[in-house]
């Protein structure tokens, strides 16, 4: 997995333009240190957990992807939000890219949870509140991101999209309290609160916050990269329009 | 304000009257699935009974969606989105008129549907004053919710297909609650209902103030 | 302990090396596919009006 | 049936009676998109007070979504825009209430019937149901045509119905998008002379229209549209 991003010399080169800059270019460099670190420590280094065995090591990378989704989420309200009230632009476009890099991570946090599962509890799926929550969220992020998507201009899309985007957090939210209601109501939380119960220290404890370190760099460059596609996507949508209005007045003269 | 939303749901049942698809093809649909139930779950082996809760919730969940696809369609006559953004209603009264008819239209199917289980499920209701609340909140929580995302979806070509993407996840905490207070009062213990009544009391709170708020820019399109 | 330990089936680690090849596999395809999208836009927009160097 | 247009002045809260100083349309350089194409490439457009204004102009030039954005329906991107004192690029809505749109949609419930829709478009705009009832009357919508599904209408008998709607709302600034496509000769009739009314009564119109010879009659300015601009204006002295 290569991230190329050419480190920007001082004078300004005329390179091929694309959506990094020194900021991404740092960025992607430390979190590659940080994933290389997170494997050796994760996979290598530390211990097999007491009753889990290996598995352990899926969730150095697992829990961290859920928080990482959680903050895209919570970055798609605040931006329709922000978009809603103050028409900024901006924030819409780091809502969308939020909601994406959101989906990313949120597919990552279900299928890491179901082959967490498989050695664990022998199956693939357990109707486990945290999974099941998982699995809510995803549906809720393809319905902002259909409506999101659609083939009208810009401020259809943003405004319907915003009013869906600032109700993702308190979706997931009652989402969530319902779906923990319900487990637990028939059967007692499940160890998988997170897989970690307080004993873990040591080594494990240190590449679970690897974990956290490199998933949440990852998160970052990939949501800058992921806005500025957005705004250049716009961009070009808005360049035509000086030319278009140029052109529409000839046709008029010429009438 | 309260005039205005009145005007347009009385609007909305009149045309529902008159062209009678809620009581000719909604009503039906909706008896038609609790039978297809039966079909699928073989009655006497006791999986329908305890089942009914949660077919009853998805019945009306279903039937929701086609009066909510049917209220917004009414609003996709040529030139009657115009008409409405010139008409001076505000966009609050508009949005809790269409909520009032939906509300209203549900509440009928409900009480049909109640009757449907009763007889074709022979449940039997040992909490009514629970059963009875949680149709009213999971009512004004699936109009709230299925209006706001109804204007969403409205004037799209995908509509048909977005309307549930978007709605039904969103309602699924709603289908948890009915279904679990349902159960509570078919012979379970009431007082177990009640928390499931007041999450769906949040929900709709929640539904009602983004729908309040939402609406209007929503139907300020160009 | 209520968790059942099957490591027995195969072992896990079959399991945690598919969740890292899959959690890294997947961000590296979603990294790709938007820096080359980002090149072919950036290609069409003049660069004053970009934001960033 | 008795002409039932009193001027609007008197209504209280309608149409201020006190004479407006500035015109009740001012655009400059105005621009409004449709997407993303240029329908208006920067209109320069004044109305006075009471007059008729007639906008010509081929297919595509932009009629209709100038009548759409000055009644705040399409905002305009760019240039001065303001309608009856309002400033539409700051907030569009505040003059809806004050204008009525005759478009090419009818803005009806094909399930209702006619009476049904009249009564429910003035209600909602908080008009007088009189007026309503008088519309109908004028526009020969009572008696039998009143309880038919408007569904059933034909195109004339729908214009007619969406025009009985706005004369009810009795607005400050009538825009009428080809208000004589569809109507017979009779229709047509009626139409010119409530539009004739409606401005004696301190209303100002705006009217497009293919049906050049009666319009012309009709107004007082005559403005030809192209390419989303104004390229030619002309007082007709026989408005």
């Amino acid at each position: 997995m290569t991230i190329e991003t050419d480190a920007p010399d001082d004078v300004v080169d005329p390179g091929p333009l694309t959506t990094g800059s020194r900021t991404t270019a740092v960025l992607g460099g430390v979190a590659l240190v940080a994933i290389a670190v997170l494997a050796l420590f994760g996979l290598v280094l530390s211990p097999a957990d007491a009753n889990q065995g290996e598995a352990v090591r899926i969730l150095y990378v697992h829990v961290p992807s859920a928080t990482a989704a959680y903050i895209g989420c919570f970055l798609t309200t605040t931006g329709s939000v922000l978009y809603l009230w103050r028409r900024s632009r901006w924030w819409e476009l780091v809502a969308f890219a939020g909601a994406e890099v959101a989906t990313l991570f949120t597919v990552i946090t279900l299928v890491t949870g179901m082959l967490w599962g498989r050695p664990t509890w022998g199956v693939f799926w357990v109707w486990d509140a945290r999974l099941t929550s998982t699995a809510m969220l995803l549906l809720l992020l393809l319905g902002y991101l259909a409506v999101r998507r659609l083939s009208a201009d810009y401020e259809v899309r943003a405004k319907r999209a915003a009013i869906v985007g600032l109700l993702l957090v308190p979706n997931v939210i009652i989402v969530r309290q319902s779906v923990q209601w319900w487990r637990t109501l028939h059967q007692k939380p499940t160890l998988f609160s997170n897989g970690l119960d307080s004993r873990i220290e040591g080594l494990m404890l240190f590449s679970l916050f690897t974990g956290f370190i490199a998933i949440a760099l990852v998160f970052l460059w990939l949501l800058i990269h992921r806005f500025r596609v957005a705004w250049l996507a716009e961009q070009v949508a808005e360049e035509g329009l000086e030319a278009a209005i140029a052109e529409r007045r000839a046709e008029g003269a010429s009438a | 304000m309260w005039a205005d939303a009145w005007l347009v749901a009385v609007k909305d049942l009149r045309i529902e009257f008159r062209s009678r698809v809620a009581l000719n093809q909604v009503l039906p649909f909706a008896l038609l699935v609790l039978v297809l139930f039966a079909f699928a779950l073989d009655p006497d082996r006791g999986l329908l009974e305890k089942a009914t809760p949660g077919l009853y919730w998805v019945a009306v969940l279903f039937s929701a969606l086609l009066a909510l696809g049917r209220s917004f369609s009414v609003e996709s006559a040529d030139g009657v989105r115009d008409a409405l953004r010139l008409s001076g209603l505000p966009p609050v009264a508009l949005w809790l008129g269409k909520v009032l008819s939906v509300a209203i239209q549900l509440l009928v199917l409900e009480v049909v549907l109640g009757a449907g289980i009763i007889v074709l499920y022979g449940t039997s209701v040992t909490g009514w004053p629970l059963l009875l609340m949680t149709i009213v909140v999971a009512t004004v929580a699936i109009a709230t919710a299925g209006t706001l995302y109804g204007v969403v979806a409205a004037g799209l070509r995908v509509r048909e297909t977005l309307l549930p993407l978007l709605v039904l996840p969103v309602l699924a905490p709603v289908l948890i609650g009915s279904t679990r207070a349902f159960e509570a009062a078919l012979g379970g213990t009431p007082s177990e209902g009640w928390p499931w009544v007041g999450l769906m009391s949040v929900f709709a709170a929640v539904y009602v103030v983004a729908g309040a708020l939402g609406f209007g820019p929503l139907m300020e399109e160009t | 302990m209520s968790t059942v330990v099957v490591g027995a089936i195969g072992g896990t680690w079959p399991y945690v090396i598919a969740s890292w090849i899959f959690v890294f596999g997947s961000m590296g395809v979603f990294a790709a596919v938007t820096v080359v999208r980002g090149r072919r836009l950036s290609r069409r927009v003049p660069p004053e009006r970009r934001r960033w160097s | 049936m008795a002409t039932p247009a009193p001027p609007p002045t008197d209504n209280a809260g309608r149409a201020d009676g006190a004479p407006r100083s500035g015109p009740v349309v001012h655009l400059r350089g105005a621009v409004a998109l449709l997407g993303r194409f240029p329908a208006l490439a920067g209109v320069d457009l004044d109305v006075a007070p009471r007059r008729i204004v007639l906008l010509r102009g081929p297919n595509g030039a932009g009629k209709t979504t100038l009548l759409r954005a000055l009644a705040g329906l399409v905002s305009f991107t760019a240039g001065e825009a303001t309608v009856l004192g309002v400033d539409l690029r700051a907030d569009r809505r505040a003059v809806r209430s004050r204008v009525g749109l005759l478009a090419h949609g009818a803005g009806l419930y094909d399930e209702l019937t006619v009476a049904d829709n009249v009564r429910f478009w003035t209600r909602a705009a908080h008009a007088d149901a009189a007026d309503a009832e008088a519309a109908m009357g004028r526009l020969g919508l009572d008696g039998r045509l009143r309880d038919v599904v408007v569904g059933r209408l034909s195109t004339g008998q729908r214009r007619r119905a969406s025009f009985a709607c706005l004369v009810a709302r009795r607005p400050e600034l009538w825009l009428l998008d080809e208000p004589h496509a569809g109507l017979d000769r009779d229709g047509r009739d009626v139409v010119d002379a409530i539009v004739r009314e409606a401005s004696a009564a301190g209303a100002t119109v705006v009217l497009s229209s293919h049906e050049l010879d009666r319009s012309i009659a009709l107004s007082d300015e005559i403005v030809t549209l192209a390419g989303g601009a104004v390229v030619a204006t002309g007082v007709d002295d026989v408005g």
